[in-house]
């Protein structure tokens, strides 16, 4: 755990009490069950908001907390750990882009509503099922956005959206020129293809860097929410194996796990030094961001990949029943894997900026 | 990737056999069926078949050649180990697939040859041979998994039958089932030898089954109930208290074909090449490579030990042949072929981003909609018949000797 | 890749103690003595001293900065963490390096200060912090490695002092060594309550050293054989019986100090970069990238996990700062360190080919050489202070609170 | 184990016994000590080559027993096993260039010779420390061949070189023009810088292909040797875990030792597959015999690899001294895991070979 102020303690602690006591993980499976046409769970949303959540990174002038990344990870780690199903990731990605490229009309406009929680907004980059930035080719001529992108986090429901275009971002709210059409992922969420179609558009300013900006702070976000996933994943599976009974002896008592199990802690606690790191660097602007949100995302995704894994394994066949937790983690670890790039993308990044 | 079949180019000179072989399959099997096998039918459970289908599966019923080296006299195919190598050669040339599948061919067929009484091989194998019985299997317990020796369901003695109470769950295919093979304990005072192996019919009285929905969507196996079941004594394989020994062997006969020797492994790695899939999201680069080059050197990896996994099980199969004793290498092709494939899964939705993690509706094609559902289907590869844990434990124990804290 | 001081960047406002340390290291340290830190000394033993050295020596005993933390009273340098935090980092920018370390100061030193009777403090620290005494560590046997209570050199007492017998193994510089602090047993009756904390002479009558050579071709341990060694009861640390709890706690430095917090990792890892090494020996590609994909692969996840360890050791010791209780980080770092220190002398070894590969004689280069006998001495990084294994076993239980079979 | 013939069984069982009676590991302690200008134990060469194990590959008709490479391999696994120091890998794969390119006179003078025990042969080709077959520079101008081979495996004493020049492979003999610097590396055995100054040699037909079937043929060896040595650290370790006693139960007894040795024993089983299945590929020409090469030397190299590293593990502080022969098998690893292309050259090869 990062060395916090007393502000950010209490955030922590907040997150973790509501998390655990009014969005436990049949929270989510309610809202799976139910399968509501915006594919998140609006009770938890707008508690969320009520807290204050929806604005941790706007300025306090705009009537937000003006606390920054670290912060936000504080909170999405907590709902990782029980899967709470509302767009604040989602909402956070775009509300940075607002806050890094635009201007103060456009701040003044959607930041305090966003803080309110009353508009839910998502970035739109790609374009194909591969994080792939560069390959862009969603055009805006005379102020009309055209362009299709593929599996929008919360392009469901989402108000605003922050859309990628050859150069650079848009604001595109309201109706006008914008269809959705559901994706079904495995992880039960918010998912859509978004097609503009001469949608009315606002540029943010900055180009091919403003993007790259948002996009680390987007992934390292979901760095957090994954941290989470991996230490309730891991948590759950420690319990199962001091109770489950076989031979005659707890599954905890044999060596064999307990060495799986502690080498699985110590990618753990490494995987939370990066995460913590890439938010600090953030916050900060210290160091190489994007190799450290790199390496956070790499090693994010290849760790939640083992623990997801071995959740299921290790809990043998209850695990695989629908009606256990397990599956959850595993089918919402692969899609958050492969978001705003997975560990071979995020690799492979590492080594360009590290000259390699 | 050569294929199993290219491997094992042929090298037996029954070329009578072959004819034979070639001959009857033209006449019998309807080439409108190449390549219409259903890897999954294991997990989706059995679907309606055609008129051809149904055509399909009475030819080979009737020939014996769905469980071609069994006897002939309880409705096997009588063929030499070499001639059953023929016919597979044969029936891959012809895009021809086996429809008789299933427990009963597997795993119960075997195990009731080796133990079973004349009266009933008579009464089950044939039926077998023939795909118009369908066995599910009474193993596991939600208190004995890997511990399967711990299990509590009960047979009491009542003179010529007994009546069981208890349990069973991971019952493969049960809402499907006509019969079950089942373990139960006839006497508590002992571990090992109390248990029983009992054949019961699934629409005994007292015997309910409840689908398991799985973390893939389907529902393959059951929770299965049974509450004063009636099992005439006539259904017990083997001596009271024997059971643990044939339910054993059973379970080498499932280990045997999960580690996917011959086409099974052919048909799991089937499908569009990792190599082919990847260049088609990712691209090549500038010299015709996968442009990922960190995702492309896994593919490389996972072939090189897919390829090894089936020259192992090559030489398993040869060695088993030649006469110099059981090879050391089949105590490990569980885990090997579990771990590949699960790797294969894995790297197959990777390959495809977002595109390779659809669910369900709108958007997605038909493959990789599959290829999520096997995925986390496949999960179960490992912990199933005997997990990779218990697998390690058996390795360590009896082929390298070492042994647990004295 | 940042550097831990890079990583670390000050925030401290100590400007005043760093003006000090910033004068004061201008004076003393000879700037021809920068970079001639030799890293290795644990490996083959202590070199003569240049005149040069001998002063940097000591002026940095007198001044007590070689232990900057420990009491002033006992020749300690009196610093804050913070002050030692800066003087760290003055030194880095002069070029200068701790001339006073060994076991003395890492392991033994600590633990005394803890444990020590205010007699044993007066008498030993002082010259541990002038580096003037040299000590060595008694404490596996030949049948106690990882299970190290098992130990059975045996101190039989005899009023006003004790006689040793027995033998111990691992000695580091045994052979170089004035003085010994080991671990006895004075009880036979009872496991870890019947061993006591003994320091010794390494002159004494009966004390006899045998180097062991290592498999790198150096000798840095020892067989230790005590025949009949008298030592007073006044070299006793603590109670009898008491030797388990002392002889633990001096562990915890070890390890702390094997997981190569600070300057130990940045040493650990100096030398020319991997990518470099790799562009030198295998070329660049057309886009400027290693040429071998595949190595290029390797390195750059070393190189990630390297830094995902400094950025675990700043955060292990940033927590350790806040009073947020003790860090579970810690637990790991032994392991962690030991698998990339031993990582990365294999990538050493395999990016120079053959060349890398040289044992002695002519026609290599000095630096390859000498990462040929890193390379294998560093086997022993994951086998001494608690081997893998063990801190695998202490993972799980004290921190994941797993427990054995009961 | 392969599926032998009578006379590969009688073949293997010879081999293993004499490598068991007559060269254990202390035999080649003893040459390590006691440095031999040839760096190899001339005494057990002299009993192969009388055993007739130097002609394995040579036709019946000049006075080999004409068996092939899975025979070879046979052999070079048991003296894998002992880490026998002979000639015979070297003399094999230089013999290997003489049979596929060889004229009848060039083989009629040569083996013989070499199936007698008369000559020791070497393969020279690399010009730097790492295996690169596409840059030689090594010319031939008037029958006289110029360039420096690099770590020639028994260059030491080799009385006949295969060398590969740009144009395709050379024999040169006798002393005139040729000077031999030993290269002391970490295995103890014999390497060498090898120069060539206008040497007299005699061209072999073919060209690149040639190089390409002689060096798989090398490297299809090697692994045969890696196996036996693979196998013998394997085995010494699973043996030691049954007497070493730690916490009053051998460590054979813990189960997170038994699960790695477990994976271990895989591993081997996987190895061993490859490394029979490339020399049965050499053998009978089917298949793509380069790519059986390519993955049984890359299997070989990654399982030795972590074979001889557990070896010392396992083992503790005993491993780590001289005395223990662990070492032996580390270090001995590591130089066959860099001859003829380490793992990460057949995985590229592997790849490139097929279409990836």
């Amino acid at each position: 755990m990062a060395v916090l102020t007393e502000e950010q303690t209490m955030l922590r602690d907040m997150a973790r009490e509501w998390a655990d006591n009014e969005s436990p993980v049949t929270a989510f499976r309610k809202m799976r069950d139910a399968a509501p046409a915006e594919f998140y769970d609006a009770g938890a949303w707008r508690a969320q908001a009520e807290m204050g959540w929806a604005g941790i990174l706007i300025p306090e002038a705009q009537g937000g907390a003006g606390m920054g990344y670290l912060s936000l990870g504080l909170v999405l780690e907590q709902l990782g750990r029980n899967l709470a199903a509302t767009p604040l990731a989602a909402t956070a990605a775009a509300t940075s882009a607002l806050i890094l490229g635009g201007s103060e009309a456009q701040q003044a406009e959607w930041l305090p509503r966003i803080a309110a929680g009353e508009v839910v907004a998502a970035l739109a980059v790609d374009e194909g099922p591969r994080f792939a930035p560069e390959r862009i080719e969603t055009r805006v001529e005379g102020g009309k956005l055209t362009g299709t992108k593929q599996f929008v986090a919360e392009g469901d429901s989402a108000q605003l959206f922050v859309v990628a275009a050859m150069d650079g971002l848009y604001l595109v709210s309201g109706e006008e020129g914008v269809t959705r059409s559901p994706r079904r992922l495995t992880d039960s969420r918010s998912h859509a293809e978004v097609r503009f179609d001469g949608a009315p558009a606002e540029k943010l300013e900055g180009g091919a860097d403003l993007l790259t900006q948002v996009t680390d702070r987007a992934a390292a976000a979901l760095c957090a929410e994954m941290l989470g996933m991996a230490e309730a994943a891991f948590a759950q599976t420690n319990d199962y194996l001091k109770t489950r009974v076989q031979f005659g002896q707890v599954l905890a008592s044999f060596q064999a796990l307990q060495h799986r199990m502690a080498k699985m802690f110590t990618e753990l606690e490494l995987m939370r030094s990066v995460v913590e790191g890439a938010l600090e660097a953030i916050d900060s602007g210290r160091g190489n961001v994007g190799q450290d949100v790199s390496l956070a995302k790499a090693v994010a995704g290849e760790t939640l990949h083992l623990v997801s894994r071995e959740m299921i394994q290790l809990h043998g066949g209850i695990g695989m029943t629908d009606e256990h937790d397990a599956g959850f983690y595993l089918k919402r670890a692969r899609v958050l894997e492969a978001m705003w790039g997975n560990a071979a993308w995020h690799r492979e990044r590492f080594a360009r900026l590290g000259g390699y | 990737m050569a294929t199993i079949a290219e491997i094992d180019a042929p090298t037996d000179p029954l070329e009578a056999f072959r004819a034979h072989a070639r001959e009857w399959l033209a006449a019998h099997f309807p080439p409108s069926l190449k390549g219409k096998d259903n890897a999954m039918s294991a997990v989706e459970g059995p679907h309606e078949n055609s008129t051809e289908e149904e055509a399909w599966q009475q030819a080979m019923g009737e020939k014996g050649w769905g469980v071609p080296t069994w006897p002939k006299e309880y409705g096997g195919g009588g063929l030499s180990r070499a001639e059953a190598r023929v016919l597979q050669e044969e029936m891959a040339r012809a895009g021809a697939w086996n429809p008789i599948g299933g427990m009963g061919v597997m795993m119960f067929g075997p195990t009731l040859l080796e133990y079973g009484s004349e009266a009933q091989k008579k009464e089950h194998i044939p039926a077998i041979a023939k795909g118009t019985v369908r066995w599910c299997q009474g193993y596991s317990e939600p208190g004995a998994g890997s511990d399967l020796a711990s299990l509590q369901c009960f047979a009491e003695d009542r003179g010529d039958h007994y009546v069981v109470n208890g349990q069973k769950t991971w019952t493969s295919g049960g809402q499907w089932a006509d019969k079950c093979f089942m373990l139960v304990r006839t006497d508590k005072t002992k571990k090992h030898e109390g248990i029983t192996f009992l054949l019961c019919d699934m629409d005994t009285p007292g015997v309910e089954v409840k689908p398991i929905r799985l973390i893939s969507g389907s529902s393959p196996f059951c929770e299965t109930f049974f509450t004063d079941v009636k099992v005439p004594k006539a259904n017990r394989v083997g001596e009271e208290g024997q059971g643990w020994t044939i339910g054993k062997r059973l379970l080498q006969h499932e280990r045997s074909s999960l580690s996917g020797g011959g086409s099974t492994a052919g048909r799991m790695f089937a499908g569009a090449p990792l190599g082919q899939l990847a260049k088609k999201y990712v691209g090549e680069d500038e010299q015709g490579r996968i442009a990922d080059a960190d995702l492309r050197s896994r593919i490389v990896r996972h072939e090189m030990d897919l390829r090894a996994f089936m020259l192992t099980l090559r030489r398993a199969s040869l060695e088993a042949k030649s006469n110099q004793g059981p090879s050391a290498a089949t105590s490990i092709m569980k885990n090997v072929g579990a771990r590949i494939m699960q790797e294969r899964s894995e790297l197959l939705i990777e390959i495809r981003g977002l595109a390779g993690l659809g669910w369900e509706g709108e958007g997605f094609e038909e493959e990789p909609l599959k290829d999520v559902r096997s995925w986390l289907f496949g999960k179960a590869v490992s912990i199933y018949g005997g997990s990779s844990e218990i697998q390690n434990n058996v390795i360590a124990k009896r082929i390298l000797g070492m042994l647990d804290h004295q």
